[in-house]
């Protein structure tokens, strides 16, 4: 088609989906008002199995399949961006080009924030029953965190911290524990997920039962596999070249 | 204010559904749809809302009470986030390579699949 | 509140917005970085803190930075063919200041 | 295990691909291949295994229930997730796990595999079709739509020396991306008044309400998800694209099942949430003008294919259009029907795509032109894909010829006389183009075709440089001989064995019966005594029908074979049909910013012809 005539195509369209999105708007109840079946029902829930944060206890609890499904599609895309992004027959990687010249408070700051960033996420992971975060918060904040080391002008040192093979079996390893723990279930309470475990008091660390445990295994997949997959990305734009090029 | 949040979030849909029609650059094109799901962070957060609740975290200041916003659609949201950075990254992925293979990644270039 | 919260999704609007019209996708990545942010203050303004986190990290630092080493490597191909000399400016390997999040 | 306890162990259906996949992902760089095939393989075997110990408990007690978590409904409200497992999304999982280990056992060895992550990706598609089928909840449902797509994009996109395999995963992602999206905002606009997610629970409350402007836009943002993923005109563009392109094996599984689970999604939702509120025959022409079009437009691009694999996905186009016919009637025969038609389809259908891909790993491309007689030694493929075309143009006694008759029966019944006709007609034009491109590269009938002939020379995709899923085989291997025996064997089981009619009748009965659904996922209830219902059987008229359409698709095949032997005014006749035909091939040209306008266009469309009627 023309560019015209997919403009023209496009803007019915969605003229009359604008249309439709309006006509539903005014007969939805009106924005922040008081009415939230669900809400009240996992509020009671999340109160029953001592989970402070009410969103962590949907996310890990309640609806628990949910996020299990959720890290499966992490893990496929992770696992999806690696094949995608192989060096393809005619490439091959290239030894990464000495870093250009980097400020050297850039620098310092790069690393002496990481290891500041690096326990932040941890403790967003940790906590994630009881304050605002959980797993998958806390993953992508270390795994930004590891990012600084780039930042801070230093490939070769990003490339030490991380072998990737490493953190390709720390994602399947967390992705298979929340599977396992999932099935636990089955063995220990009838039900997938279920949450058997003794749930402590309400607001400590140690409260929510499988939650907390739940919370760590993803933190460790998001972690690990948000490297992963940055790490793909980056060797597609340092080290892979046409064998070609690399001839020169 | 009783639908605004609404229709801000029908907005973003729709203006990135825009913004791929219109795109020249493949990257473009996957950066548009971000922003089109962000539309559906907006409507679920929206949704959820309630005037003057506090957020559905309690701790030793905040008693257990249905005083919140609803949680659920911030499970949901979380879930959506995920989904939109996965995605995300296998189109770029992809984008990249098409970049390699076509030597373009304008769509009006792209010739590989017709009819 | 009422008033917080109305520009926060106004701002979100705009921003959103300008993100699509951005063309050059290299400052894309700046302004999708910015949007993320936007972002994240409307969640808090809703009071979504779990989930404003969520954006912070990925929508304001993790996407952006894939969005610019995908169009880093894109470039790099596009300008080799030919002028193998003009590719030696977007030095892979050096870090420039549109790294999204990673400024910190 | 016992029946009893059956529903603990539904879950492990999902969980363990996901499971094992992430062995794979830890260690599969470090396991010979040979064991990460046969680890994958046997888990496909396992999940294939537990869904069928699911349909037999599903059939005897109509539904098998869990709810993750242990979060037990109470006063019809729940906070938890269920998976309900009727005969239909237990048949439905069975056939995504049967239809896996047969693609698994083809790409045994054979198919390129960095480090076991093609068989982990395949274990995390199968996961995601497998909750997707199972899943009570409109979320949850939503999230498991997005791992079968990420898988799935991935999966397309796996040959990234192909130009074009790269650029059909990314249209396949935006499209598919973008529906979902749409499917999510309706689901946030029904949560808003309902704040319940089950399917179930939203049920019960939607019961004999009369639709407003809400419900009605709900409904038809939700569908605009499942749509694309069913390839329905105007939303099927990506199809034909990602099938193109994507390695043989995992073909099978686009058109076998995960396009078909789309439109289970489409008739999941409908009956279990919308059916009380929105009046059935507003639905019925809905889906039925949707099917029909859907039908016609793709027979037709598909007779102007020489791409192999391009072909055989407008089939499959073609082909879901009319099981959206069959499940459009809303009647039981029609929805059983359809259900056998679907499960007919994938046997034959995925071995036609697994014969391309061995003709691709032996000859090096899938241009139906250039293999013009190249594999006339191949006896065994042959009579293979012959039998497969053959069926798949509804010769009995194939189980989708048995499907196709009930199907057209119940379409008649339901007050659409021209049913009939257009299903012979669609079957025919497909079949016909399948058995064309067979018989010349088979059986190098007809005059040799000039490799640069055709209508629309430069305007199509050719096939020539599809770049192969192997490495060059001199011959074909005995697993992948097996998987398409299988597949056609387990084709021709469906039309054969008595009593299967029964078993879809009652399953589809289990699939339409609302009230049923809820009492029992919501509550302990007994499942309701199945009605009697007319036998779903081979009758005279349909085995009629069905030679006919054999018949004329031989006729077809015929005639586009010695085209340029018939006399002049038989070309005169088709000339004016010319212009319409290039435009039809413009249309589908490959720009993603084209697709998602037309996107748009068929979401305004079908709300327009669902709902205007009922404001």
């Amino acid at each position: 088609m023309s560019h015209r005539g997919r403009l023209l195509v496009f803007f019915i369209g969605a003229g009359c989906v604008a249309a439709m999105f309006a006509v539903a708007f005014f007969r939805m109840p009106a924005f922040g008002g008081t009415m939230h079946l669900y809400r009240d029902l996992a509020v009671r829930a999340a109160v029953a199995h001592q989970t402070a944060n009410v969103v962590s206890s949907v996310d890990f609890d309640q609806r628990g399949m949910d996020t299990f499904g959720e890290e499966a599609i992490l893990l496929a895309s992770v696992v999806g961006a690696a094949v995608l992004l192989r060096p393809s027959d005619e490439e091959a990687e290239l030894r990464p080009k000495r870093p250009g010249r980097i400020l050297p408070s850039t620098k310092l700051l790069g690393y002496a924030l990481l290891p500041v960033t690096l326990l932040i996420g941890l403790d967003v992971v940790l906590h994630g029953q009881v304050t605002p975060g959980g797993g998958f918060q806390g993953g992508v904040v270390i795994a930004t965190g590891l990012h600084l080391l780039y930042v801070a002008g230093s490939y070769p040192a990003l490339d030490r911290v991380r072998p990737l093979a490493a953190f390709d079996i720390g994602e399947a390893v967390g992705g298979a524990a929340f599977g396992g723990l999932g099935i636990a279930g089955i063995v220990a309470a009838t039900s997938f997920l279920a949450n058997f475990l003794p749930r402590g008091s309400f607001g400590q660390l140690t409260s929510a039962g499988t939650v907390f445990v739940l919370n760590g295994a993803v933190g460790l997949e998001v972690g690990c596999g948000m490297v992963v997959l940055i790490a793909h990305f980056l060797r597609q734009d340092i080290i892979i070249a046409a064998k070609a090029e690399q001839a020169q | 204010m009783t639908v605004y949040a609404y229709f801000v979030a029908a907005w973003l849909m729709l203006v990135g559904a825009y913004g791929i029609v219109r795109s020249r650059n493949l990257v473009h094109a996957v950066v548009s749809l971000a922003v089109c799901q962000s539309g559906t962070y907006v409507l679920l957060l929206a949704v959820g809302y309630q005037h003057g609740a506090l957020a559905p975290v309690f701790g030793s200041t905040i008693k257990p009470s249905r005083h919140v916003v609803d949680p659920v659609v911030q499970a949901m949201t979380l879930t959506d986030i995920v989904v939109s950075a996965t995605v995300t990254a296998l189109l770029l992925a992809l984008a990249v390579q098409v970049s390699k293979r076509q030597g373009t990644v304008d769509p009006d270039e792209l010739t590989a699949l017709k009819g | 509140m009422t008033v917080l919260l109305a520009s926060a999704l106004s701002l979100v609007a705009i921003v959103g917005t300008a993100v699509v019209a951005t063309s050059q996708p290299e400052r894309q990545a700046v302004t999708l970085s910015f949007y993320g942010l936007t972002l994240t203050v409307l969640f808090l303004a809703l009071q979504a803190p779990d989930v404003a986190l969520s954006q912070l990290g990925v929508g304001a630092a993790i996407v952006p930075l894939m969005v610019m080493l995908a169009i880093r490597s894109i470039e790099a191909r596009h300008s080799q063919p030919g002028s193998r000399q003009e590719s030696g400016d977007g030095e892979p390997g050096q870090p420039d200041e549109q790294s999204g999040g990673g400024q910190p | 295990m016992s029946a009893g306890a059956v529903p603990h162990y539904l879950p492990l259906i999902i969980v363990i691909p996901v499971i094992v996949g992430c062995v794979l992902v830890a260690v599969g760089s470090y396991l010979p291949r040979p064991l990460t095939d046969f680890l994958a393989i046997g888990t496909a075997a396992a999940v294939t295994g537990l869904a069928a110990v699911v349909l037999t408990t599903a059939s005897h007690s109509g539904r098998v229930v869990t709810w993750t978590a242990g979060w037990r409904p109470a006063h019809r409200l729940s906070v938890g997730i269920p998976l309900i497992a009727d005969p239909v999304s237990a048949g439905l999982a069975l056939l995504a796990g049967a239809l896996v280990t047969c693609a698994l056992l083809y790409s045994w060895q054979y198919i390129q595999s960095v480090s076991g992550r093609f068989s982990a990706l395949m274990l995390f598609f199968l996961a995601g079709m497998e909750g997707f089928a199972l899943s009570g909840d409109l979320f949850d449902m939503f999230v498991f739509f997005e791992l079968m797509g990420a898988a799935a994009y991935a999966l397309t996109g796996m040959k990234i020396e192909d130009e074009s395999a790269v650029q059909g995963g990314l249209i396949f992602g935006v499209m598919n991306s973008l529906g979902g999206y749409l499917s999510l905002a309706g689901i946030a606009i029904l949560y808003s008044r309902y704040g319940q997610l089950g399917l179930p629970q939203l049920g019960a409350m939607l019961a004999h309400q009369r639709p407003d402007a809400l419900v009605i836009v709900a409904f038809a943002l939700i569908m605009t998800g499942f749509l694309v993923k069913a390839a329905m005109v105007p939303f099927h563009f990506w199809l034909a694209d990602a099938h193109a392109v994507a390695p043989s094996p995992v073909c099978v599984l686009f058109s076998g099942v995960m396009v078909e689970l789309g439109v289970y999604g489409v008739a999941r939702v409908y009956w279990t949430v919308f059916s009380g509120a929105i009046p059935h025959h507003d639905v019925t022409r809905a889906f039925v003008v949707l099917g029909a079009l859907t039908a016609g437009i793709a027979a037709a691009m598909c007779l102007l294919q020489r791409h192999l694999k391009r072909l055989l996905a407008y089939s499959t186009i073609a082909h879901v259009g009319l099981f959206v016919i069959g499940f459009a009637t809303l009647s039981d025969n029609g929805t059983a029907g359809a259900a056998l038609y679907v499960v007919g389809h994938a046997g034959l259908k995925a071995a036609l795509f697994l014969l391309a891909g061995v003709l691709l790993s032996k000859y090096g491309n899938v241009d139906e032109h250039r293999l013009y007689g190249r594999a006339t030694a191949d006896r065994v493929e042959a009579c293979l894909y012959l039998a497969a075309a053959l069926g798949l143009s509804g010769l009995p006694p194939f189980g989708l010829a048995l499907g196709k008759s009930v199907t057209e029966e119940a379409v008649a019944a339901t007050g659409y006389a021209w049913g009939p006709v257009l299903f012979v007609a669609v079957s025919a034009l497909t079949g016909g183009a399948v058995l064309r491109a067979g018989l010349r590269i088979y059986f190098a009938l007809g005059p040799r075709p000039a490799p640069e002939s055709g209508a629309g020379a430069g305007e199509e995709t050719t096939g020539a440089e599809e770049k192969p899923d192997t490495k060059t085989l001199p011959r074909t291997p005995i697993t992948m001989l097996a998987a398409i025996v299988v597949l056609v064997a387990g084709a021709l089981a469906t039309g054969l064995i008595p009593g299967v009619g029964q078993g879809f009748a009652d399953a589809a009965q289990r699939l339409t019966d609302r009230a049923g659904y809820i009492a029992q996922a919501l509550g302990h209830a007994r499942p309701a005594p199945l009605r009697r219902h007319p036998a779903v059987s081979w009758t005279a008229e349909g085995i009629g029908l069905d030679m006919l359409s054999a018949a004329l698709a031989l006729g077809v095949a015929g005639l586009s074979l010695y085209a340029q032997c018939l006399p002049e005014v038989l070309h005169r006749i088709f000339r004016p049909a010319r212009p319409v035909i290039v435009t039809l091939r413009r249309l589908h040209s490959g720009h993603i910013g084209d697709y998602v306008a037309w996107l748009f266009l068929g979401v305004a469309a079908f709300t327009a012809l669902l709902g205007l009627p009922l404001l």
